[in-house]
């Protein structure tokens, strides 16, 4: 079972990401934002980090890697893809998500652990936990705002594709609360928080964030 | 050498915490008569010769497609800096 | 050359045909002998860009003349015992000590002191910038980055400046280059209030084979700059950094602030393993104060002949620089390698592969000077080590301060102390809620502590540890400490406790201490009495680290830190590294679990002058500071560390600023589990009331907290190392409570120790 | 109500990764002609009556205090939204 992991350059957790696929039982390979070429893997990740330093806007320059190219139509066609931070970032800039994340509202950069509720388990990357099941994983982000206009805000509660939302306070400002989305077919999943730091006993607070990867390697084999 | 001038804001409806910052540390100054601020970005790009109207088009490509991010953001000028700045907030 | 900008260049030919021309060497912050000096080595008057780099490169920040003459007891006291792990020791751009297993950590710390002032974010990001490339400089990963911080008064309008501003920079710089932040310290006093002192700490690893130098050796290898364009950033920064003027402007009216690409660096580290794991780089040096002058004449310095460069390849923003601006640029994210020919190809192939910009500057020649040429004008003609290494050495005047008997004898005796339960708890909640002891978790929040997950703790445990070996688990521990109202009182003792805080802290983290860096912040050189209290400081850890048997390997000397004629107190931020053979085997700080055993480890004594007590009920610095007693440190870690190797300990606090009643405090908030401590065994032992039991600073003291079951084995193991103890309670509950004195709930506690740092700053 | 715009640049000689980083980009978008780009703010201040000339000298303070950092930055700019552009790239 592949799960690539695209690095770009600024990317930061792409290591962890491999760590936490290889330690849910699969295969990491490093995929290169230079080149549009997803070597056959069956999911991908894109990490967190500051690709291309967030300069301009988080994840803006990074949309329009060549390794995009590649990514952009398959995650159409059904690929497993998840992003997480700078990832989530990117696949709202890449337009294969809805909204856009922005500044945090108290302006700092914040790093805690932090308390979810999954409400989404028929995505790709969620199938491992139990409905409205409440996980505690790293939070890090200084543009983790997630915005868009109410019309979508509805429509992403209406469809059920709000697959994370904070519990115990909102860190960042995001709109009603939310800390990860799917698109339709649940294949694509956009994530704020950082499950691959949550994987390893001794390593960050716990291993909550596990599950995310099992999922995915449970729905590709069973695709 | 020419400059053209793309000035970026964040959408009216969008929230704008940067602004809001300001609109707090400028009460703190007794700058108070300022009852909204709103923060945006505004690019200078070079070009080696003159700005003509292809090097605004292109301007207005990149204003659109990488300047600015459409949910949150609306283009408000694409503008050579040096000529008579009429209609300069207009994008169109 | 035709196509370069015509500059009227002062060539070695001028100076030669010229030798009487005025200079403005005054203006450089040269001393008229040392301008004399200068022309003494070259046997006529220097160019003007060899006049710039001598002024730059004999500043005090980069030549150390001050210290140098102190600085040599490091070398000096450390035995042949102690550089038995040492690979690389001081004179390098960092000390690397072998960790065992073939693997090899370099660690570093130093300032960013007045840039920081002037522009706070952009100075403290520059300072994690700069200390991250001396680390990739030695052929490391970095690994992980630490922030000593101090600041003025918290409730002062500058600080709400300042800090908010550094520590965005702090966060900002290290976030993105993806190196989790596992430590440092903040510290409010109102001596640093014109004088904020920003160090930074980097530690790195490599396995031993691979580890780098900065030397220029082998004749016809090509000087390669690579990394971000130069511009006119930073020139005269320097000056600003070192002289004695503090708003000197340098050679030209540009910015003397840096402004940092932590992207660019990023990229930089990256494309820099890359090189080094294709083995295409024979010498690396990292460019960071005096640019170009201090990168070309250091790695030529270290190398065993000449060395060409020419100005017009170095590829620029701003293309109105001067040569001698180049020369001078402290432009960031900037690297210096020395490739053999035949492997510039491969070299390039990496660079491009990153998008990292390369431009072969030079090379290695047979001569004995290091010459830089602009087109065909040869500027600089000069025999390195001239510049780099046998700068000025001062023996400057020391005197003990008259004000200090005075001090010293100014004790706590006669202040009020708590004759009450109800008394002793309100110092309780004061000495948690003051600004020192406060939660800092304002500023930690801002840091990413997990990035590459390796972190087994941090923030707010008592050292970092990070793993950096995955198979085995193999790693390290670092913390870094200083008490300044300590050293203030006795710069000799303060010194030393400084050292052997950091060095409990790692072994109450379950490491073995190894090694030693330090960043030495004081005052003017040219104040007999700050040359003391300098003097005193170095002295003080040379015969500390003799002691405890772990060497200094590098540090930084940070002088000027003062405002007209008042000083900072003497602050030597002491950074010490342990090892753990496997970094699961930490001792975390704080309660986890109810019904376990409380011990409190070491002996108490009447200690209070000096303490957070002091400051925080009557704003009182005056006395002696703690008994200094190494012996039992050394005790108490090998105690520690034996427990932790057979699993005994379920979690472990130093004892330090505000003594037990911190200690306890903080294991309570860490997890919110309770606790019910009985103070008599200690008072009866050691013959000291509540009070003192409390609020005493006694060194060579640390809390723990032992499984029920594991109680008699971990007696025995304290008792086989002779290390003194005390059962003093249980944990459990929703409270503190000190028997027969108070019980404080929690959430009081809570509520006491947090939201004090993010109060102030949000006025 | 009236509106002040205030445009702030980083200062020519210091370095401005976020240009540079647009400049990349946009070469990869085949926007080349754009050999330079610098990225700067641009605030817009709202006042509840006209922008006199009392409001423009308050939003210059607020400005070279506040919304610049003078040490990196410049202030480009200090205008009425609605006003005739004229002079529009002046500070003074
Ligand atoms: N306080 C100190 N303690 C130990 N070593 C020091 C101290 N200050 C400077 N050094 C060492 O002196 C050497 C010369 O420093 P230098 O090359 O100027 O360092 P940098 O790379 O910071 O410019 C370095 O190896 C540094 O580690
Ligand atoms: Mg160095």
């Amino acid at each position: 079972m592949k799960v690539g992991v695209v690095t770009f350059p600024g990317s930061l957790d792409d290591h962890d990401a491999a760590r936490a696929i290889e330690l849910a039982g699969g295969e990491a390979v490093h995929l290169w934002h230079g080149t549009a070429d997803l070597q056959g893997v069956d999911a991908v990740v894109l990490p967190g980090g500051f690709s291309y330093g967030d300069y301009l806007r988080a994840g803006a320059i990074a949309r329009f890697a060549p390794v995009m190219d590649a990514l952009i139509p398959a995650a159409k066609g059904g690929l497993p893809v998840l992003g997480i931070c700078n990832g989530f970032q990117v696949l709202c800039e890449s337009h294969l998500l809805p909204g856009a994340l922005v500044r945090n509202d108290h302006q700092k950069f914040i790093c805690r652990d932090q308390k979810l509720r999954i409400e989404r388990i028929n995505t790709a990357w969620t199938g491992d936990f139990a409905q409205d099941e409440e996980i505690t994983i790293v939070l890090k982000n200084g543009e983790g705002g997630y915005m868009a206009d109410e019309r979508t805000l509805d429509l992403l509660e209406a469809e059920g594709r709000v697959v994370a939302r904070y519990l115990g306070g909102n860190p960042n400002g995001s709109r009603r609360e939310i800390a990860g989305i799917s698109n339709e077919a649940g294949n694509v999943v956009g994530l704020m928080p950082h499950p691959e730091h949550c994987v390893e006993p001794g390593f960050g607070p716990g291993l909550e964030g596990l599950p995310f990867f099992t999922s995915v390697l449970r729905q590709v084999v069973s695709a | 050498m020419g400059t053209v001038v793309v000035d970026v804001m964040p959408k009216q409806e969008i929230l704008d915490p940067q602004g809001q910052a300001v609109v707090g540390a400028l009460r703190r100054l007794n700058l108070s008569q300022f009852t909204d601020v709103r923060q945006g970005k505004r690019f200078t790009l070079e070009v080696a010769g003159d700005v003509t109207d292809e090097v605004l088009a292109a301007a207005r490509e990149a204003a659109e497609t990488l300047l600015s991010n459409p949910v949150i953001e609306d283009v408000v000028s694409v503008r050579d800096a040096d000529a008579a700045a009429a209609g300069q907030e207009d994008a169109s | 050359m035709s196509n370069l900008p015509a500059y009227k260049c002062d060539t070695v030919d001028i100076a030669s045909q010229d030798p009487q021309a005025e200079q403005p060497w005054a203006e450089l912050g040269l001393k008229s002998d040392e301008y004399q000096q200068i022309r003494e080595i070259l046997d006529r008057r220097p160019t003007s860009a060899e006049l710039a780099m001598y002024s730059v490169m004999w500043s005090e920040h980069c030549s150390y003349k001050s210290s140098k003459v102190h600085l040599r007891q490091f070398g000096d006291k450390t035995t042949d015992e102690m550089k038995e792990k040492l690979l690389v020791g001081i004179g390098e751009n960092a000390g690397v000590v072998d960790i065992g297993d073939g693997w090899a950590v370099t660690f570093k710390i130093e300032s960013h002191n007045h840039p920081s002032y002037i522009e706070p974010h952009q100075g403290a990001a520059t300072g994690i910038g700069g200390i991250v490339r001396d680390i990739m400089s030695m052929g490391a990963r970095p690994l992980a980055v630490m922030d000593p911080l101090r600041f003025g008064a918290l409730d002062h309008p500058d600080t709400a400046r300042v800090l908010p501003g550094i520590v965005s920079g702090v966060g900002t710089y290290g976030n993105s280059l993806g190196l989790p932040n596992i430590g440092g310290e903040i510290n409010f006093d109102s001596c640093y209030q014109g004088n904020p002192l920003v160090n930074a700490l980097c530690v790195g690893s490599m396995r031993t084979e691979d580890i780098h130098l900065a030397n220029a050796t082998g004749v016809g290898n090509l000087i390669v700059l690579f990394g971000s364009k130069t511009g006119g950033d930073g020139i005269g920064g320097v000056s600003v950094l070192a002289s004695e003027t503090f708003d000197s402007t340098g050679p030209a009216k540009r910015p003397a602030v840096q402004v940092g690409d932590p992207f660019a660096e990023k990229v930089l580290i990256e494309c820099c393993l890359d090189l080094y794991a294709a083995d295409v780089v024979a010498g690396i040096q990292d460019l960071g104060g005096a640019g170009l002058s201090c990168a070309t004449s250091e790695l030529a310095s270290n190398g065993d002949g000449g060395m060409q460069i020419h100005l017009d390849r170095v590829p620029l923003r701003d293309p109105s620089l001067s040569p001698e601006e180049i020369l001078m640029s402290e432009s960031q994210e900037r690297m210096m390698a020395v490739v053999e020919p035949g492997k510039l190809e491969a070299f390039m192939e990496i660079a491009a592969k990153w998008d990292v910009e390369a431009s072969v500057l030079g090379e290695v020649t047979d001569g004995e000077n290091l010459e830089v040429f602009w087109g065909d004008d040869l500027l600089v003609q000069v025999p390195p080590r001239s510049v780099a290494h046998d700068g000025p050495v001062y023996q400057r005047p020391l005197e003990r301060p008259a004000y200090l008997d005075d001090l010293q004898a100014d004790g706590t005796a006669h202040l009020n102390r708590p004759r009450t339960g109800d008394d002793l708890a309100r110092t309780v909640l004061d000495l948690i809620a003051s600004p020192n002891m406060c939660d800092a978790s304002w500023v930690t929040d801002q840091y990413d502590r997990y990035v590459r997950g390796n972190t087994a703790q941090a923030m707010p445990d008592d050292a970092g540890v990070v793993r950096v070996d995955e198979e085995t688990g193999r790693g390290v521990a670092l913390s870094t400490d200083c008490n300044p109202r300590f050293t203030k009182l006795d710069p000799y003792a303060g010194s030393q406790l400084a050292l052997a805080e950091a060095y409990r802290n790692v072994a109450v983290a379950g490491a073995a201490p190894l090694a030693v860096s330090d960043c030495l912040n004081f005052g003017s050189p040219e104040d007999p009495g700050v040359m003391w209290q300098f003097s005193e400081a170095v002295t003080a850890l040379a015969d500390g680290c003799a002691v405890l048997g772990i060497p200094v390997t590098g540090g930084n000397v940070s002088f000027y830190n003062q405002t007209g004629d008042i000083a900072i107190h003497p602050t030597p931020v002491v950074a010490v590294l342990g090892v753990l053979d496997d970094v699961a085997k930490r001792n975390r700080s704080g309660w986890a679990h109810a019904q376990d055993a409380i011990y409190l480890l070491g002996e108490t004594r009447d200690e209070l002058d000096g303490s957070a007590w002091a400051e925080v009920a009557h704003s009182h610095l005056g006395g002696l500071p703690p008994t200094v007693d190494l012996a039992a440190e050394q005790t108490l870690a090998s105690a520690i560390l034996a427990a932790t190797d057979q699993g005994l300990i379920t979690s472990a606090h130093d004892l330090s600023d505000g003594g037990l009643a911190a200690g306890l405090a903080e294991s309570v908030l860490r997890h919110g589990v309770g606790a019910s401590v009985d103070l008599s065994p200690v008072a009866s032992r050691d013959g000291v009331d509540a009070f003192v039991a409390l609020l005493s600073e006694s060194t060579a003291r640390a809390i723990a907290s032992i499984s029920a079951s594991d109680a008699e084995a971990f007696e025995a193991v304290l008792s086989d190392k002779g290390q003194a103890f005390a059962r003093i309670g249980t944990t459990g509950g929703d409270h503190l409570k000190v028997e027969g004195q108070f019980t404080l709930a929690i959430e009081d506690l809570r509520s006491a120790h947090t939201g004090v740092i993010e109060s102030a700053m949000s006025h």
